[in-house]
């Protein structure tokens, strides 16, 4: 359905993207997963055709969709699919919505565009929508304000608005990250509902491995504007091969024991003008050795899963 | 809703403007004229009240007699006067089939009537002389004089005489010359924004034009625009560039720029007044009459009128323009300029040079205040007089006022120097501005002398014959001067310059002054 | 430590920090250049200005520049360029003291209604903000009629056109602040008002309006120029960039130098001002603290 | 909603309006001298003088003077003009429709052409046209009016002879007066609709807007154009005042009338009724101004009606 390889992003002479592969299929979801500063938003962005809104450019690589090469596609035929057959859901629901205007038209304007609606038409969808979103009274919720409504509600309105039309992929980048823990099972239900309802392809950015366990078919791990390892999520999860894949899974809470969360990883994400030589993890890297700060490490492939990383044979023999 | 209030907003708001956009567009027959700087600040047409007039009111009212250039006097409103010898009669026969424009007729009763509306005003020395008016028949007035006048011809044909009609003035009291001025002048007043503008409408029905007019009917011009603009340089600048057509009253150093324009024609008549710098006696130092003569001899006439008038008028030497015989005075007592001598004098009056420049007597620094009016020139002239008064050691602080409210400042004697100016040409000016009966203003010198107010009733009221009147009025002319009440500077000529390409104006101007008669003859260049 | 050792230990930081950083950009350093230079003619004026400012020579008046009068002689024949140079005397003395003064006295009003808050705040706010939606030359141009021409008035007309600002602004940044855990800590720890706004919330609150002072002196300089041109500001022979352009439309025409370089001279100055300002801005870095108030 | 909005700013009016005219009131009393020599032309008779005290209650106290003075004033009744001796109502009357046709063209000039220029160096970001806008609004907010004026008046109508030197005959007596009010509005309203389509296009819901599929085109008019409204209507408020008062130096350098000369020439004779009405007009305008301000960004921004203020 959507196939991207070898992503590269620009924004004048810097580069933090760069060689970012994946793909997805209709009912899977693939989980893009990283700290903040990964680049998962920028692949996001990518796939949108949204990137000159922030000033950048693709650089090399293809994104496929439908067959069709979409780093070639005209503006005007862009934005047919934009809304139209993907759907994006943002991070913060809060601001997610324009603050002046009520939700029904919000939500109306993408059906009346991509379905061609008239004005009752499109309402009458749009409140279908809301309700199979599980929102209670969907014609007064309508006629609100997004002032007036809670983070959890909000971020259905903009579900709600990624589904108008009828997509074929949903990209959600960190659907929950702005919500309270309660909400935050909620919508990763609902949307693990959707895609199973809807056959769609759904691509999941977010920080979380713990989201990525419960929901994604796939999984890419990305560091420093590069995937540094993918496939399958229960192979990562069984084997992950890559230091920084495990420390991520390191963090994912077990039970009632919450410190694990709290001790993080060690150091911070380099800033694109600073991303290191060689390996980019290898200044945080708990095994790094001297080949690692010199040579870029080339993906080992095992079975259907690849990891970027020197010692990769070594390091999933030795897990954390 | 919320687009709709938003359009109904924007589209209220272009109506509104719209419809405020007023085009009066200037038409051929609309001539618009700027008043000189003297006149600015009238605040009423009313002849018989108001302190301040300007040109506009002689084309609303008429006059019973008129004044040539050559001084001599010409009947109008009325048409024809007998004196009797000993000067106590006077009878005046007026001009039948004149109407006021309310429709009122103009009669012996409106003479009479006027007459005795003077009563209690500031102007009502012009009548003060006349005892009774007696009505003779429907057209001819008798006045029986308290005393002999030998000026009544000239107050008569004064802009504070003309008629206004009766029936208006008593029925708008305090409002006539204000909401309404009802004469029966080649042109009726519309409308009056006072500070602004007044604009003027032909009187249809006029036929009894003066003499001293080519045309003794209705006007040519449709419409007289007279604008007040406050800025002589901004007036100067509506000429050039065609925005007014006639300027009364040109700035003597724009006279030579004006010149070289071709569509710009300058007419040129001798001066009615002087500028000068009156000394309030009652203001220490002044009060010392060494300092105030001293004061006299910084002003470098000869150079104010060479260096900022460019040579054009003359200076001046003495209160009265050099045209009027009582200006011919003792020449010891004419003000000439002297700085050496104002040193002496001021040394001699205890006030010696100090190191930075201003003299001192004690602590205290030979500081005063200078007032004057907002308009270009006299702000202008007072900034030179504030540099020759610095030379003979005097600091003079300028304070600028209001043109219409500089008078009241008079009043509240604030004052201690001020450059001002009158327009006059007769010499009971001398009167006006030195009356112990007027302190503060007229009498801006605040002086009262015993033997001055005895010269001045004299020359006001016991001169019987023209001749005797001159001698009166020169002696309390040069007993002025010997008390240094003032310092002359300059007598301008008067300067009216139109744009040629648009009216042609009647060359020469007769009369003392451009005012209504010569309106009359204006034409539109077609 | 006392309130003026406070000032100038906050001033002192201010200044270190800012100043420096402000010069480190082309415009800052031309704009910035430009006011040093021009405070330095207008301190040695007398020195610099090539004639007596108030000498005329009626025979000479209205001469093009050229030798020896570089910007020509004005309506009485005296040395435009000389007035030029001490009117940038008064212009910039009477503007930043105004601005001083306003300063000051928004500063206090401003903090007192910040901190304390309740009535008090709300009426000072309701006179302030009423001010504020009034024409500043308004308002002086009311005063100075009132009190009388001159340089004195004129300064303290320009400094109460301004004090709305500067009240607005200190109350904002003022406000600001106490919300912030470390004064509230100190709050909470008990420390006296006087205390807490003089160690804790005026240090912090004063780069802003220093700023906005900096910025405002341009505006005042503009308000000197308008009162001085309706002959209400220096009285002559004194000279001013205002009131030496008063002298009438028609000397555009007659001579329009007369009015063309001390216009020049405001323009160029305000101009230099509000570059400079925007670089401190831009070195402190508060422009969303200026953008609330 | 708006309705409820518009009636309680109405009523936060009020206070403000009290004191105001307060302040307008006392004027006469903060002036050095007797307040009643203030009202009166200077060498009035006695019966003038006891007439004006009857009429105003001047020999009451103060309190009782306000109330009979405001009641005036809400009557219409603003005086009789010492200097000019008239009513002061007439003089407003006359003067008012010169600054309203001038305010309101300057008014409409400044934001038309503000939004466009703003607007236009918001979405075409080009570096030569960007440092021309920076150019011209540092200019607009920097260069005296005044100036400007006689600048303008030396070009178009010394040098041209396209417009009239000075006067208010005819709309060609207004393009240079509201060129020069309008050049400050546009400049000043430009840097804010800049500033404020800039900081709309950073909002995080313009990233949704595109994503939903719609044109630039559509985003600005539709969703960006409402958000920067909302603070550029804040400042057109705020200038009502400002146009209204301010164009005084305007209307003192083309000669034109309008209540701020009338104002100033008050001012300058010491006609205070005069001043007194003049202020109060322009205090009128200001609260009209800030009030349709708040009004207007009310109906546009949901979440400003809510609060309850």
């Amino acid at each position: 359905m959507l196939s991207v390889r070898d992503l590269g992003v620009a924004f004048g002479a810097v580069e933090p993207l760069s060689g970012v592969s994946f793909s997805v299929d209709k009912g899977e979801t693939i989980g893009i997963v990283g700290e903040s500063g990964s680049g998962k938003s920028l692949t996001a962005m990518s796939v949108m055709g949204l990137l000159p809104l922030i000033g950048g450019r693709i650089t090399g690589g293809t994104i496929v969709f439908d067959g069709q090469d979409l780093t070639k596609l005209p503006e005007r035929a862009y934005r047919k699919l934009r809304g139209g057959k993907i759907g994006l859901i943002t991070q913060n629901p809060m601001t997610s919505l324009d603050p002046l205007k009520k939700i029904g038209p919000q939500v109306d304007d993408v059906a009346r565009l991509h379905l061609g609606m008239n004005a009752n038409e499109a309402r009458a969808r749009t409140e279908e929508i809301l309700g199979t979103l599980r929102i209670p009274e969907p014609a007064l919720i309508c006629d609100r304000y997004p002032h007036q409504m809670s983070g959890g509600m909000k971020q259905r309105i903009v579900i709600a608005m990624a589904l108008a039309a009828d997509p074929d992929v949903l990209i959600a980048d960190e659907p929950t990250t702005a919500l309270d823990v309660t909400v935050q099972a909620q919508i990763i239900r609902l949307l693990d509902d959707l895609v199973k309802q809807r056959d769609l392809a759904l691509v999941l950015i977010t920080h979380d491995m713990s989201v990525v366990a419960q929901t994604c078919d796939k999984v890419v791990v990305m560091y420093a504007g590069r995937a540094v390892e993918y496939g399958p999520v229960e192979a990562i999860f069984d084997r992950p091969r890559h230091p920084y894949t495990q420390a991520l899974i390191a963090c994912i809470p077990r039970g009632l024991d919450d410190t694990a969360r709290l001790t993080g990883i060690e150091g911070t994400v380099p800033t694109v003008i600073n991303y290191p030589k060689g390996c980019p993890f290898h200044p945080r890297c708990p095994r790094a050795e001297a080949i690692c700060a010199t040579d870029p490490p080339t993906f080992s492939v095992e079975g259907d899963s690849a990891a970027a990383c020197h010692f990769a044979e070594v390091a999933h023999a030795q897990p954390a | 809703m919320r687009y709709s209030t938003k359009t109904q907003l924007l589209t209220g708001s272009a109506i509104v403007a719209a419809g405020l956009l007023f085009s009066t567009h200037a038409t051929a027959q609309d001539v618009s004229v700027a008043f000189s700087a003297s006149e600015l600040g009238a605040t009423a047409y009313n002849p018989v009240a108001a302190s301040t007039l300007n040109t506009a009111t002689s084309l609303i009212f008429d006059r019973l007699v008129e004044q040539d250039a050559d001084q001599s006097f010409h009947p109008h409103l009325a048409s024809s006067w007998e004196e009797t010898s000993d000067g106590m009669s006077w009878t005046f026969s007026l001009l039948d089939g004149v109407t006021f424009h309310d429709g009122t007729p103009f009669n012996a009763e409106a003479v009479q009537f006027w007459i005795a509306s003077y009563a209690g005003t500031e102007n009502e020395y012009l009548v003060e002389a006349i005892g009774s008016v007696d009505v003779i028949d429907e057209l001819t007035v008798r006045f029986n004089m308290d005393r002999p006048e030998p000026n009544l011809l000239y107050n008569l044909a004064s802009a504070f005489m003309g008629i206004p009609s009766p029936t208006a003035f008593a029925e708008l009291g305090d409002d006539f010359g204000v909401t309404a001025a009802i004469g029966t002048g080649p042109y009726e007043l519309q409308s009056f924004e006072i500070g602004l503008e007044t604009v003027l409408v032909r009187n249809e029905d006029y036929t009894w034009g003066s003499d001293l007019s080519e045309n003794t009917n209705a006007g040519h011009i449709e419409t007289f625009t007279f604008r007040e603009i406050p800025d002589q340089s901004t007036a100067f600048l509506e000429l050039r560039t065609g925005g007014i057509d006639l300027l009364l009253g040109v700035p003597t150093d724009f006279l030579k720029i004006l010149e070289a324009e071709a569509n710009i024609q300058i007419i040129q008549m001798p001066g009615v007044g002087i500028s000068y710098m009156p000394i309030n006696v009652t203001a220490p130092p002044f009060d010392n009459i060494l300092v105030r003569q001293a004061t006299g001899m910084a002003i470098d006439q000869d150079g104010i009128v060479a260096a900022i008038y460019n040579g054009v008028g003359a200076p001046a030497r003495n209160f009265l323009i050099s045209s009027l015989p009582e200006a011919n005075v003792d020449p010891s007592l004419n003000v000439m300029y002297d700085p050496a001598r104002a040193g002496e004098l001021l040394d001699q009056a205890g006030w010696v040079m100090g190191t930075d420049g201003v003299r001192v007597m004690g602590d205290e620094r030979l500081s005063v205040s200078l007032f004057t009016a907002n308009t270009t020139e006299l702000t202008r002239l007072t900034q030179v007089v504030q540099a020759q008064l610095a030379e003979i050691g005097m600091e003079a602080i300028i304070t600028v006022f209001d043109s219409s409210t500089i008078r009241d400042e008079y009043r509240n004697n604030a004052h201690q120097l001020a450059v001002r100016s009158y327009d006059w040409n007769n010499s009971d000016i001398l009167d006006w501005f030195f009356s112990g009966n007027r302190l503060g203003y007229p009498n801006v010198s605040m002086w009262e002398d015993a033997e001055g107010q005895r010269l001045n009733d004299v020359a006001m009221t016991e001169s019987a014959t023209s001749a005797e009147r001159i001698a009166n009025f020169t002696a309390y002319h040069e007993y002025v001067l010997s008390q240094h009440l003032f310092v002359p500077i300059y007598q301008p000529t008067q300067n009216i310059a139109f744009n040629s390409d648009a009216i042609t104006v009647p060359d020469p101007v007769r009369g003392a002054r451009f005012r209504g008669q010569s309106f009359v003859d204006i034409k539109v260049v077609e | 430590m006392n309130v003026s050792q406070m000032a100038i230990r906050s001033l002192d930081a201010f200044a270190r920090m800012s100043i420096g950083r402000a010069f480190a950009s082309g415009i800052g350093i031309v704009a910035g250049g430009f006011l040093i230079l021009l405070v330095l003619v207008a301190i040695f004026a007398p020195w610099i200005a090539p004639f007596d400012y108030a000498a005329q020579n009626l025979l000479n008046a209205n001469a093009s520049p050229g030798w020896p009068h570089l910007l020509g002689t004005d309506e009485f024949g005296r040395d435009v360029l000389s007035r030029v140079i001490f009117g940038a005397r008064t212009s910039l003395s009477v503007s930043a003291t105004a601005i001083a003064i306003s300063m000051a006295a928004g500063m206090t009003l401003g903090a007192a209604a910040g901190y304390f808050g309740g009535v008090f705040e709300r009426a000072v706010m309701t006179v302030v903000d009423l001010t504020w939606s009034f024409p500043d030359i308004l308002i002086a141009l009311i005063f100075v009629a009132i009190i009388g021409p001159g340089l004195t008035s004129t300064t303290f007309a320009i400094a109460i056109a301004y004090l709305a600002q500067f009240t607005r602004l200190t109350r904002a940044q003022i406000v600001r602040l106490k919300r912030e855990t470390f004064i509230e800590a100190t709050i909470n720890l008990g420390a006296k008002p006087s205390h807490i706004l003089l160690r804790h919330l005026m240090p912090n609150a004063i780069a802003p309006v220093i700023v906005v002072g900096m910025l405002a002196i341009g505006d005042g300089i503009v308000l000197e120029a308008t009162l001085g041109f309706f002959g209400l500001g220096a009285q002559p022979p004194t000279p001013s960039w205002g009131a030496m352009m008063s002298s009438g439309t028609a000397q555009l025409f007659l001579s329009p130098w007369v009015i063309i370089f001390p216009g020049v001279a405001v323009a160029v100055t305000v101009i230099a001002v509000n570059l400079f300002g925007d670089e401190l801005i831009r070195a402190l870095d508060i422009r969303d603290r200026l953008r609330g108030a | 909603m708006i309705l409820r909005y518009t009636f309680m700013r109405l009523l936060m009016l009020i206070p403000v309006s009290f004191s105001i005219s307060v302040v307008i009131f006392m004027i006469v009393y903060l002036l050095p001298g007797d307040p009643i020599d203030n009202l009166l032309r200077v060498g009035s008779s006695a019966e003038d003088r006891a007439e004006l005290v009857a009429r105003y209650g001047l020999d009451r106290n103060l309190i009782v003077q306000y109330f009979v003075w405001i009641g005036n004033m809400f009557r219409g009744e603003f005086g009789e003009a010492i200097v000019l001796r008239r009513p002061v109502a007439d003089l407003v009357a006359q003067n008012l429709p010169y600054s309203l046709t001038l305010g309101g063209l300057a008014f409409l000039f400044s934001s038309t052409v503000g939004m466009a220029l703003g607007t236009i160096s918001a979405v075409v970001r080009h570096p030569v046209l960007d440092r021309f806008m920076r150019g011209f609004i540092l200019l607009g907010s920097t260069v005296p009016g005044f100036w400007l004026a006689l600048l303008l008046i030396l070009f178009f109508s010394v040098n041209l002879g396209w417009f009239p030197v000075s006067g208010a005959g005819g709309w060609t007596s207004l393009v240079l007066p509201v060129l020069t009010i309008g050049f400050g509005g546009v400049a000043l309203v430009a840097r804010v609709t800049r500033v404020a389509l800039l900081d709309a296009q950073r909002e995080d819901f313009v990233t949704l807007l595109h994503a939903k599929g719609l044109s630039s085109g559509t985003i600005l008019l539709r969703h960006l154009m409402p958000h920067a409204l909302l603070p550029v209507v804040t400042i057109l408020a705020l200038r009502i005042g400002w146009i209204l008062g301010g164009a005084v130096t305007v209307e003192f350098v083309f000669g034109r009338p309008g209540l701020g000369s009338l104002l100033i020439r008050a001012l300058g004779q010491r006609d205070y009724p005069v001043v007194q009405a003049c202020l109060l007009m322009l205090a009128l305008a200001v609260m009209l101004g800030t009030l349709i301000g708040d009004v207007a960004q009310a109906s546009m921004d949901p979440r400003i009606r809510e609060k309850k203020t």
